[in-house]
């Protein structure tokens, strides 16, 4: 192909997509002879071509699975797992609900445990005060990344969740059934709710009865105040292709573009610190997954990378 | 001269025949692809179950895989859709056939053919955004996500393969036996539907198969309006998730691949796969049963 | 004598008529509710800057000139492909193999074939055309993929088409020493034009709003260029427009919709012209 | 043998069928040209004339079946018992159910050759099962093909010879027993036995019925009709008691026509 | 007018078609019934019977046009110069392009009357333009309808009448020069006049083909042929100079059915 000096073939999570497609469309400004494509199969569809060695970096809104990690070693790729971004995950009600004023996490749970199935159904079944009307729930789509780590930060195990509540891949779906639904109750990305606050009425969270009722804001998730609703992002990338220089060079214009394109296009960015860890994590080629054997939830990736530095 | 007529005879048979079997190799192919993992899933899980369990929760932390709420789900919004569409799509064709003008038919009918070209995405929001807030003025008792939108919406998508299909069907009936019931005495509802209509029977049919088939391979709209939610229920204002829309949504997610849970859609595949198949011969079986009789 | 109906006959036929302009209104109606939404949604971002930008962050800037240039590419190969195989394999299922036992067998398959969900199109191309046969994330895997998933609907309605043509036409080529071949190619298929043009416009309309069986054989979302060859990566308009309807901006989901637009502007034209085929031939044939 | 036809002073003075100055245009082409014609109750009048002069394409103006295809502009008058067949009030179905047509290509439904016969009856809403089937027997043997087919009246009518399909079709306009009989060449696909036959029926029903029959065999018109108009390209050239025209026709064209065909 | 029918001694003693023992069956049901029969070269044979008898059917095994309906089972030799025609070698469509058909139904192609006429030419490769339309006119001449297409050729074959249309059907096989004609009731939907020039082109042509044709019209096997076969429930009954059958057929049942017929 003519004029192109290389190709960085990217594919993998849809929650990360806007944020590396924002990063490639920077990027070609200063390498316009670099062909990058980005993909959206899944953050599971990523891994799969991942580890097939059909790509270069694979997008992730997890972090990579026991299976996949032994399915890397099988096949003898080396990967290095690269945070990204935040995610925080918004609960919303209708604006015409006026009696929801905060939740507690022991709340959440009682609302979408797996025992609470057709048990609890109204609202007044999870605070007395509240009305005795129904209670309808809509989240993410089973098989997203939301879903395990919402089922996982809220239930305390991945994918324990009640059935009966409306499921969605599509957050704009979500969006739209609990906006007309007064007695619905949702949760999504927060951007999500950024572009139709109007039509929604957001949730402050409490850890536990005693702290405080936290609103997700970019401060908040950044910060690790907004618990435990704001999961991390990443990139993974082939250690082969780690050594190619003009994918050193995406990487590294990655990380440093990150934090910036990050609030453009409404998702969180990490602290600088991170960043910095990061890329020196890339350029050490240090492989494997900080988070094997570890519970996403609640981690703090700053400790995380700093432990494994040693 | 008269060889070498009958050998390219021969071969441009051959090359029809071999055209023929890339749909057999096509159906082997699917049936291969998707049995490999549904016999590592069935590896894990009993058939039994598969078959009787009424509950489909693979992606849980307490897993049942009983297949029924899919089929349910898929059976229904299908049936929605063939309520609506054959119906309208073949009132529709007999309409533009027997009583429309040539320009009104000539005009119409492309522009039906137009429902068939809007992307599936679009259905989907039209079926949420537009029409179950309508229902919902009518059925106070309908749910926000429902069968009833989707399938009546999906009905409206295929439309016009029956309407099409069954039109040119119409139209191929040669003009004598049209003329030779109104010759008779019958009006234009008695030779539409007792000359007209029986006489275009095969391609009646064919145009129904082929729009209930569409009707089950379809995803989007159910995934966007159904609610993904898969309850083993023939109720219509409930919420359902079909086959389909779980197939799409796993693969595409954040499943990982070489799991048990991405094997669920193979079984899933391959279960709609035996459906059509089962209903495929059913309907066959009564084409021709039906057109043996007089052609 | 017997009982009088409810409704005289001559009643059943106007509540009929009323009855079907209803039905057609209802279709019309609908397909104008859902055109002037997208209309409403869509068209001010329909400016020349949208056809021409690539994909970009800014869903002001951001353009569908890759996308439409690899959905091209695609149908084109997907037609080039698909029509030859699907009509011949028709003419072969009604012309040729009515008594055999494979016929019966192709011919249930392919009804099969007609129900299974896109998507597992899209596993299968991922498998045989991806990856066994090596051609990776290219135009040529998606075409084959969409090929083989709008091959029934062509080869039913080819086969429907040419049944319809009277046995006498066959004839009297025969009796003039036509071969068979030449019986079908120049008295059949021109007699069943108008019908195989339904079938054309029906499936490439399924093929060019097809996203999820190419998202499985690896279109992409981000192509910030033009495919130069049938072995290129591509992206495609039914993605771009699936992406963009999944965004939380609100500037995407009126580039979604205008992406729309111009989807369906591409179908009309498409099918504008088969339309304007099958009419021309209503007409000469005098049908 | 058949019975000789009517004289002059025989002829039903009321006029069953009647047609005034009617032109019939095909799009721009004309078909009929200024057609005049007057035909008494309880006669047979036949059409005779070269092809494509309009025989046919008059018939079917007595059925108003030229309505059915577009592009067809009438000019005139069409009468049936004194009333204008194209006047807005008249119930065309009603009234084609009076008229029984056969036409020049046997058309069989795709049905059963019972079915086939039934169909008149059905669309009338006749329910009762004895009636239809007495009906259909009636009718069949009528036709002349009761004998053929009696063993076989539930297998398709498309399986059985031209000729037969031509009497099924016949056998079935009689079933619904109309007043008028419009026959488009209802001979021209069968043999002579059949003729006969079907001559004799004609000549049996016209006592009861008006008859008008296109043909193209003048031996054919001259047994079996009372009257012959002869047309020629659109035109109506002469029409008069049939003795009258295979003897000595007024007009030269029409002499030419007959005598130009022998024996 | 028509010449002679020729007596015995005049035809020729090659044999150009010839059956043996011919069976055939439409699944069960048995069509043809042992028929033998030889039919000289550039002589006009006439199949006689009445309708269902199995004269189209015995027609079309001179053609294996039969051999396109589904359940079909011939038993027995059809020969053409002496060649059995249901051998395997035989390029059945090589074959075809010798003998001409004329059907009983009009089947002319949705084409264009000239298209209609050289379809014949164009599939055996025919290329020469001035060639085609030379022969397209030359063979509407000869049946009869240049005069009346001659300034609509490219129109539809479809909108023309029925007689029109039977002789366009009789024009599209006299383009290919074959030398045996069938023709099954060619004339069943003409006109006298036009049928005069039919019966006339018959005269002409049988000097160099040979030529079969099955009617209803006793008057016109008499005119025409000079051999007639008399059919009855698939046999072959009798088989004899025209003249012979006519004046003095041998079988009782060959008489029977010519007298039931007069005029
Ligand atoms: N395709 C067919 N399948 C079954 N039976 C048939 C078929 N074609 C003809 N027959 C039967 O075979 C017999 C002979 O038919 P054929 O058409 O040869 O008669 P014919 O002498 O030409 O009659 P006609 O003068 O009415 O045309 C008839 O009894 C008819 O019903
Ligand atoms: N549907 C039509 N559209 C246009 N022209 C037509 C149509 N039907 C008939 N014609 C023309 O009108 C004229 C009269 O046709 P018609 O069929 O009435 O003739 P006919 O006397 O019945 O001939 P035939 O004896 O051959 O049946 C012919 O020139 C014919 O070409
Ligand atoms: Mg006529
Ligand atoms: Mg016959
Ligand atoms: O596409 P996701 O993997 O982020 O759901």
């Amino acid at each position: 192909f003519k004029s192109y000096e290389g190709k960085i073939n990217i594919d993998g999570s849809s929650t990360v997509y806007p944020l590396t497609e924002a990063v490639s469309e920077e990027f070609r400004e200063i390498r316009p002879q670099i062909r990058v494509t980005v993909g959206v199969s899944g953050t599971g569809g990523g891994f799969k071509k991942f580890l097939r060695n059909e790509i270069d970096i694979s997008n992730a809104s997890r972090p990579i699975s026991k299976s996949e990690i032994e399915l890397s070693k099988q096949n003898n790729i080396g990967f290095i797992e690269i945070p990204v971004s935040y995610d925080g995950l918004a609960v919303v009600v209708s604006p015409k609900n006026t009696f929801v004023d905060y939740l507690t996490v022991e709340e959440l749970h009682k609302m979408w445990s797996p025992e609470s199935q057709r048990k609890i159904t109204r609202w007044n079944q999870i605070r007395p005060e509240w009305p005795d009307a129904p209670l309808n729930l809509y989240g993410a789509g089973t098989s997203s990344g939301t879903y395990d780590y919402f089922t996982e930060a809220i239930n305390g195990k991945a994918k324990a969740s009640r059935g009966d509540y409306t499921a969605s891949e599509d957050d704009n779906v979500l969006v739209q059934g609990v906006s007309t639904d007064v007695n619905g109750l949702a949760y999504f990305g927060l951007a999500y709710y950024t572009e139709n606050k109007d039509k929604l009425k957001l949730v402050p969270i409490k850890v536990d009865q005693e702290s405080e009722a936290i609103y997700p804001t970019d401060e908040t998730v950044r910060t690790g105040t907004y618990q435990p609703l704001a999961r991390p992002e990443f990139i993974y990338i082939n250690v082969k292709s780690a050594e190619i220089p003009y994918i050193q060079e995406y990487v590294k214009f990655y990380l440093e573009n990150a934090a910036a394109l990050a609030e453009e296009i409404g998702s969180v960015a990490l602290p600088s610190e991170v960043y910095k860890l990061s890329y020196e994590r890339f350029k050490n080629l240090r492989t494997g997954s900080i988070f094997e054997n570890k519970s996403i939830v609640g981690a703090n990736l700053l400790n995380l990378l700093h432990e494994d530095a040693q | 001269m008269a060889n070498s007529s009958r050998k390219s005879e021969k071969l441009i048979e051959l090359i029809m025949i071999a055209c023929s079997l890339i749909s057999v190799l096509t159906t082997l192919g699917i049936i291969l692809v998707l049995s490999i993992d549904t016999i590592k899933f069935f590896a894990e899980v009993s058939f039994f179950d598969f078959i009787t369990d009424t509950q489909w929760t693979p992606l849980f932390a307490d897993k049942h895989f009983g297949i029924l709420p899919l089929l349910a789900g898929t059976i229904l919004t299908t049936i929605i859709a063939t309520l609506v569409a054959v119906p309208v799509g073949i009132s529709i064709a007999v309409y533009l056939n027997e009583y429309a003008s040539k320009k009104f038919t000539a005009t119409v009918k492309p522009i039906l053919e137009i429902l068939a070209a809007i992307p599936t995405v679009v259905y989907g929001f039209f079926a949420l955004q537009f029409v179950t807030p309508l229902l919902q003025l009518l059925i106070p008792s309908l749910s926000g996500f429902n069968a009833l939108s989707p399938g009546i919406v999906m009905g409206i998508m295929i439309i016009p393969y029956i309407t099409s299909l069954s039109e040119d069907a119409l139209r191929a009936v040669p003009k004598s036996l049209r003329e030779a019931s109104y010759g008779l005495g019958a009006n234009k509802l008695q030779t539409a539907f007792k000359v007209m209509v029986p006489a275009a029977s095969s391609g009646i049919i064919v145009s129904i198969i082929l729009a209930i088939s569409r009707a089950l391979g379809e995803t989007m709209i159910v995934a966007i309006a159904a609610g993904q939610q898969p309850n083993l229920t023939l109720n219509p204002l409930k919420s359902v998730e079909t086959i389909t829309t779980y197939i799409v949504q796993v693969s595409m997610g954040d499943v990982p691949q070489d799991s048990l849970e991405y094997r669920t859609i193979f079984a899933a595949g391959i279960t709609l796969f035996a459906f059509t198949f089962i209903l495929n011969n059913i309907s066959f079986w009564i084409q021709k049963k039906y057109q043996n009789r007089y052609d | 004598m017997t009982r009088k109906p409810l409704f005289s006959i001559k009643m059943k036929d106007r509540i009929f008529r009323i009855y079907a302009i209803a039905c057609t209104a209802f279709a019309l109606i609908m397909l104008a509710v859902l055109l002037i939404d997208i209309t409403i949604k869509g068209a001010s971002r329909l400016d020349w800057s949208f056809f021409t930008n690539l994909p970009s962050r800014h869903p002001e800037e951001s353009g569908i000139y890759t996308a439409l240039a690899g959905m091209v590419a695609l149908l084109l190969f997907t037609l080039i492909v698909a029509l030859p195989i699907g009509i011949l394999a028709g003419i072969y299922l009604q012309e040729y193999g009515t008594k055999n036992r494979l016929a019966k067998f192709v011919e249930i398959n392919i009804s099969n074939l007609a129900g299974v969900p896109s998507v597992i199109y899209g596993i299968l191309g991922l498998q045989v055309f991806v990856r066994m046969a090596g051609l990776g994330n290219s135009i040529l895997a998606g075409s084959l993929t969409l090929s083989l998933l709008i091959m029934p609907i062509i080869i039913v309605s080819t086969r429907e088409a040419i049944k319809a043509v009277p046995d006498s036409l066959r004839q009297a080529a025969l009796g003039l020493g036509a071969t068979k071949w030449q019986t079908i190619r120049r008295i059949v298929l021109p007699a069943s034009f108008g019908g195989i043009m339904t079938g054309i416009i029906l499936s490439t309309s399924r093929a060019i709003g097809e996203t999820a069986p190419l998202i499985v054989v690896g279109a992409l979302a981000y192509v910030p260029f033009i495919p130069e060859g049938p072995l290129d990566q591509y992206t495609s308009l039914p993605i771009q427009i699936f992406n963009w309807t999944s965004r939380p901006q609100q500037g995407f989901i009126i580039n979604a919709a205008a992406g729309i637009i111009v989807l369906l502007l591409f179908t009309f034209i498409l099918n504008g012209i088969a339309i304007y085929l099958r009419n021309k031939w209503y007409k000469k044939t005098n049908l | 043998m058949v019975q000789k036809n009517k004289s002059v002073k025989e002829l039903n003075p009321e006029y069953k069928l009647e047609s005034r100055n009617l032109n019939l245009f095909y799009g721009q082409k004309q078909a009929l040209r200024d057609v005049s014609i007057k035909m008494s109750a309880n006669t047979v009048t036949a059409f005779i004339g070269p092809s494509g002069c309009g025989k046919s394409t008059f018939l079917r103006c007595f059925n108003r079946m030229n309505d059915l295809i577009e592009g067809v502009k009438i000019d005139g008058d069409v009468l049936i018992d004194n009333v204008d067949i194209y006047k807005n009030e008249i119930d065309v179905y009603e009234y084609r159910k009076k008229v029984g047509m056969v036409f020049q290509k046997p058309n069989p439904f795709p049905k059963s050759i019972f079915e086939n016969v039934a169909f008149g009856l059905r669309i009338n809403g006749e329910k009762s099962k004895s009636y239809i089937e007495d009906t259909v027997e009636y009718a069949l043997k009528q036709a002349a093909l009761w004998e053929e087919v009696k063993d076989s009246l539930h297998k398709s009518a498309i399986a059985i010879s031209g000729g037969q399909q031509q009497r099924l079709c016949i056998a079935r306009a009689i079933a619904v027993k109309p007043s008028i009989l419009l026959m488009d060449e209802p001979a021209s696909a069968l043999d002579p036995l059949s003729t006969t036959k079907i001559e004799e029926l004609i000549h049996t029903l016209k006592d009861n019925y008006t008859i008008v029959i296109v043909t193209h065999n003048m031996q054919q018109a001259a047994r079996i009709s009372d009257k012959t108009a002869y047309f020629y390209m659109g035109e109506l050239i002469e029409y008069d008691l049939t003795e009258k025209i295979f003897t000595n026709p007024s007009r030269i064209e029409t002499e030419n026509y007959i005598t130009g065909r022998f024996g």
